[in-house]
């Protein structure tokens, strides 16, 4: 969810953007990460883990952890926590190791 | 690329260094590995005092962003989303952009990465709305959204109790802070009075936090059996780590100090490292409070400035002389056992290369120990 | 808790109170812990394996670890790699799974000269029946579509493959202790003296007796080597080696320089330098090593890359393996190699057999300390 | 606690798996990963280390300060192949035929 009144600080963000996570459209503001803009829409399963196929998040939101990787715009295991967020974005939940043969991965 | 002083990180002390370091006239490039500077202090509502000079009330934000104006007038060159992710043969440290990998050519190396929170694990823990506490103070402060609307906070101490303020002024309701010591760690009574309507479980730990996809129940373990309850956030507030990779890298010696932190490099009065290029700064050199940690940032600057030759060695003593002083006054004040953990860190680091210690530290280092 | 572990550990070292042993074998890489492991079949000698850190903290925790044998050279060593290659299904049924694939071994090579070249070895190698194939662009890219197109051909052959080291070493060390090899680790050798017949062993955890020792101390052999007297002819050799986060398969074959783990990981590296035992890894070296990831592999250019490591490799002076008594010696062997992952199943055979029956069933004189000159004992 | 918890994020490595490491005599993390494979994963034991350290203090009844560091490798976070490729110094096409295809073996 948005914080539209933050109780402390100036209103931040002006500009909004229209982006897509596995497909759907979904608004943000401009000069979000990508995590906090799905996290805006409620969106805080960002993908599986490899092994047990657990359900995973943004845990540090600092860049170190790499919990919360995502495909962006076709490019697999992006952080989503350092990436910010761009008007026609494709997001989608980061699901299984990356296949670098494949078109889907820029190449 | 080249310069004579290469500053890596842009929270508060990499800042305070890179303005110290341009005014007095080196070549400085700045580079941080996020989209914009400040580091942590994008997301601190909360008010620091003191600070260097000034017993004024400020806030975290507003004062990185008064930082960020200073540095920004200044000649610095700035490289924002760039990392350090290596160095080369000749040590001159490596950065990517994103795009290519390059070496900065530098005299002198100013390190200030800050500090990373330090996980504690719990069944569940990996469950998408158990997060660090630092993590949820970014959301709700930097990218203004909110991460949860009930929230457990595991960990008493200061910061615990401060974000968890902070979340309670945003609108979520804080269902109960769990603490596995016998009592709260932090002592702040304004924290504590702000806290007091919220639940606190002492000597207790989370047995489980669950959910479908996201969380949803978290089970407390108390002395008095098990607490389940409704929460979708878990905010882990388990205290701050110095990060030190870059140092490994730059094969700088590390030693292990509980109070600073944990393992951090070993610095003399200088706050330069055993890896004579490589100075240090910020929460990097000890887990501390902002006015320390700008003025080490002040102090690594002037070393490598007298180094190089931008400082007269009697301009820098003068100088390091007072800001010691002040660094000292302030840090007895906050946290009398970091300033000692620290003075125990140089004066060890001091002995093992038999470097004296000169006047300026001597003195206010002298005050710790008679106290 | 702590208590189990002080208990586990003393039972580890100390159960033995005499302290005398048949063989010491020190340095528990990928060849030692070979060592002890095939001693220990027959059941029949106290062994005890010394580390002065933990099995893999080295050399044999420290590389691709492939089984390769097409194109060793001369075709001796050839064969000699081709009959430990031949060992691995058999080993891998005594000791446990340890990830062995023969996938068979592409090395691709750039232009028409280098073609000449590749005839040559198939020829040369077919003499000890390795079989090589000389195949060009389209036939390697049949097999390996994931290679550039800027290739020229390359050779192949079906012998080549790779393990996984760490299950290798772990699975040696296991097996050894089961069958009664006597363990202690992260506990560095300090000097080695002779006596009469008996080898006093002296470490920083204390002093152990031998009849035989076994020096199998890789790169480190030098040093182990100063503890006898003698001048090891060996140079460390610094490997840095790029590896991905896992990804989906996509490389079937053991590729000159790249493989694929069993988890998806790309193990990429070509670096050689000689830097003494300086483990750290540099830029240069990683650049330069991506960008031949990406000439052999253009896939691997979104790859992400999560760390670099490094391998201090230990060469003989001549390249070749070493396995002999230090002459003047009796008792004391060294062994040091390149290549140890692949060699280690027979080496550890060939070595027991020394140990136990005096004789080899392969001639060793190929590998004697003799054929370097001034190697001297005390 | 729940020895099934797990300790490694990355390659989902639990409490179980590091204590069994350390039955097996392993001191240290680095030890502990290369049996496990704790901290091998992206985040390269970034968010590990702590707990990993604390299980083994724990454990061996060693104190922190005695537990050795894991040793942290380049590069310090994620890159792109191309990325850390490009702008490299004038790196040519090389044959791995002949002499050079040993460099991944020891």
């Amino acid at each position: 969810m948005q914080i539209t009144e933050h109780p402390v600080l100036d209103k931040k963000f002006n500009e909004e953007v229209i982006f897509y996570f596995n497909n759907q459209s979904l608004k943000a503001k401009k000069g979000q990460t990508v995590a906090a803009a799905l996290m805006a829409n409620s969106i805080r399963k960002l993908g599986a883990s490899r092994k047990l196929n657990k359900a995973r998040g943004v845990f540090c939101a600092n860049g170190r952890c790499t919990s919360c990787f995502v495909t962006i715009n076709g490019l697999e295991h992006v952080l989503s926590c350092t990436t910010l967020v761009e008007e026609g974005m494709r997001v989608s939940s980061n699901e299984s190791d990356p296949d670098v043969r494949g078109e889907s991965n820029g190449n | 690329m080249e310069t004579d002083i290469l500053v890596i990180g842009g929270g508060p002390a990499g800042m305070s260094a890179a303005i110290t370091a341009d005014r007095a006239g080196a070549r400085v490039i700045l580079v941080d590995e996020s989209f914009s500077l400040g580091g942590q202090l994008r997301q601190q509502t909360q008010h620091f005092a003191p600070l260097p000079g000034s017993e004024e009330k400020v806030r975290g934000t507003a004062l990185g962003n008064d930082l960020i104006k200073k540095l920004e007038a200044s000649k610095v060159k700035i490289l924002k989303k760039h990392i350090m992710i290596g160095s080369y043969r000749n040590e001159n440290i490596g950065v990517t952009d994103g795009e290519k990998t390059f070496a900065i050519q530098s005299q002198k190396n100013i390190i200030a990465p800050g500090a990373a929170e330090k996980a504690k694990i719990f069944p569940g823990w990996t469950i998408p709305g158990v997060m660090t506490a630092g993590a949820a103070q970014i959301l709700i402060n930097r990218e203004r959204v909110l991460p949860g609307k009930n929230a457990v906070m595991l960990g008493s101490n200061d910061y615990s109790l401060e974000v968890a303020r902070q979340l309670k002024a945003c609108g979520v309701t804080i269902k109960a802070i769990v603490e596995d010591k016998e009592q709260m760690i932090s002592s702040d009574m304004e924290l504590l009075h702000d806290m007091k309507n919220v639940p606190v479980y002492l000597n207790s730990t989370i047995e489980s936090a669950t959910g479908k996809e996201e969380l949803n129940k978290v089970v407390v373990k108390t002395p008095a059996g098990l607490y389940e309850m409704e929460a979708d956030l878990i905010c882990i507030a388990n205290g701050f780590d110095p990060i030190i990779e870059p140092f490994e890298i730059m094969g700088c010696n590390l030693a292990y100090h509980k109070e600073l932190g944990g393992w951090l490099p070993e610095y003399n009065v200088y706050f330069q490292t055993s890896n004579p290029s490589c100075y240090i700064a910020g929460n990097a050199a000890g887990i501390t409070t902002i006015g320390p940690v700008l003025l080490t940032g002040e102090i690594a600057a002037i070393g490598a400035l007298e180094e190089l030759g931008f400082m007269e060695q009697e301009e820098a003593e003068a100088q390091r002389k007072e800001l010691w002083k002040e660094l000292a006054e302030i840090e007895k004040r906050e946290n009398e056992k970091t300033f000692r953990a620290r003075s125990e860190l140089i004066e060890g680091f001091h002995q093992k290369i038999g470097m004296a210690f000169p006047e300026e530290f001597n003195m206010v280092n002298g005050g710790a120990h008679n106290g | 808790m702590w208590y189990r572990y002080l208990v586990n550990q003393w039972k580890m070292v100390n159960h033995k109170m005499d302290n005398l042993f048949d063989v010491i074998v020190v340095g528990s890489g990928v060849i030692g812990s070979s060592v002890a492991y095939h001693l220990s079949e027959s059941k029949k000698h106290e062994v005890l394996l010394i580390d002065k850190g933990f099995p893999l903290s080295g050399t044999s925790g420290s590389t691709q670890a492939w089984v390769w044998v097409h194109s060793k050279t001369p075709s001796w060593y050839g064969e000699l790699s081709m009959l430990s290659a031949e060992l691995y299904p058999f080993l891998e049924k005594k000791i446990g799974d340890v990830e062995y694939k023969r996938t068979g071994g592409i090395a691709p090579f750039f232009n028409e000269a280098e073609r000449e070249s590749a005839l040559r070895l198939a020829e040369k190698q077919a003499e000890v029946g390795i079989e090589i194939e000389v195949l060009n662009r389209e036939e390697v890219l049949e097999k390996e579509p994931s290679l550039s197109p800027e290739i020229a051909g390359a050779t192949f052959s079906k012998i080549d493959g790779n393990v996984n080291p760490f299950r290798l070493v772990e699975l040696y060390v296991k097996a050894a202790r089961k069958n009664g090899v006597h363990c202690s680790f992260y506990n560095p050798v300090n000097d080695i003296e002779k006596s009469g017949d008996i080898f006093q062993v002296k470490t920083q955890k204390g002093s152990f007796r031998s009849k035989k020792i076994v020096l199998a101390g890789g790169p480190w052999s030098k040093e182990l080597g100063k503890m006898l007297g003698m001048d090891m002819p060996v140079k460390q050799v610094r490997g840095q080696i790029l590896v991905t986060e896992p990804l989906q398969p996509f490389l079937k074959y053991t590729i000159g320089g790249i493989r694929q783990a069993d988890n998806g990981e790309v193990l990429i590296g070509y670096s050689k330098e000689e830097v003494g035992y300086d483990r750290r890894s540099t830029l240069d070296v990683m650049q330069q090593t991506a960008r031949m990831a990406i000439d052999f592999i253009p896939a691997l250019s979104k790859a992400n890359i999560v760390r670099c490591f490094s391998g201090i490799r230990v060469m003989p002076e001549d390249g070749f393996p070493i396995l002999d008594e230090v002459p003047g010696m009796e008792g004391a062997y060294v062994i040091a190699m390149h290549s140890g992952i692949t060699l280690s199943p027979l080496i550890g055979t060939l070595m027991t057999e020394l140990l136990t029956e005096g004789e080899t069933s392969i001639n060793l004189s190929r590998f004697s300390l003799e054929r370097f000159n001034g190697i001297q004992s005390r | 606690m729940d020895k099934s918890t797990i300790v490694c994020r990355c390659e989902e490595i639990n409490i179980d798996e590091i204590e069994t490491a350390i039955k097996n005599g392993a001191e240290t993390f680095d030890d502990i990963k290369r049996l496990t494979r704790c901290g091998m994963g992206p985040c390269q034991s970034k968010t590990c280390f702590y707990p990993v350290n604390e299980i083994i203090a724990e454990y061996t009844g060693m104190p922190l300060n005695e537990v050795s560091l894991p040793r942290l490798r380049m590069p310090l976070k994620m890159v792109r192949m191309s990325t850390l490729a490009q702008d490299s110094e004038g790196s040519n096409v090389v044959s791995v035929f002949g002499e050079s295809v040993e460099d991944g073996e020891s």
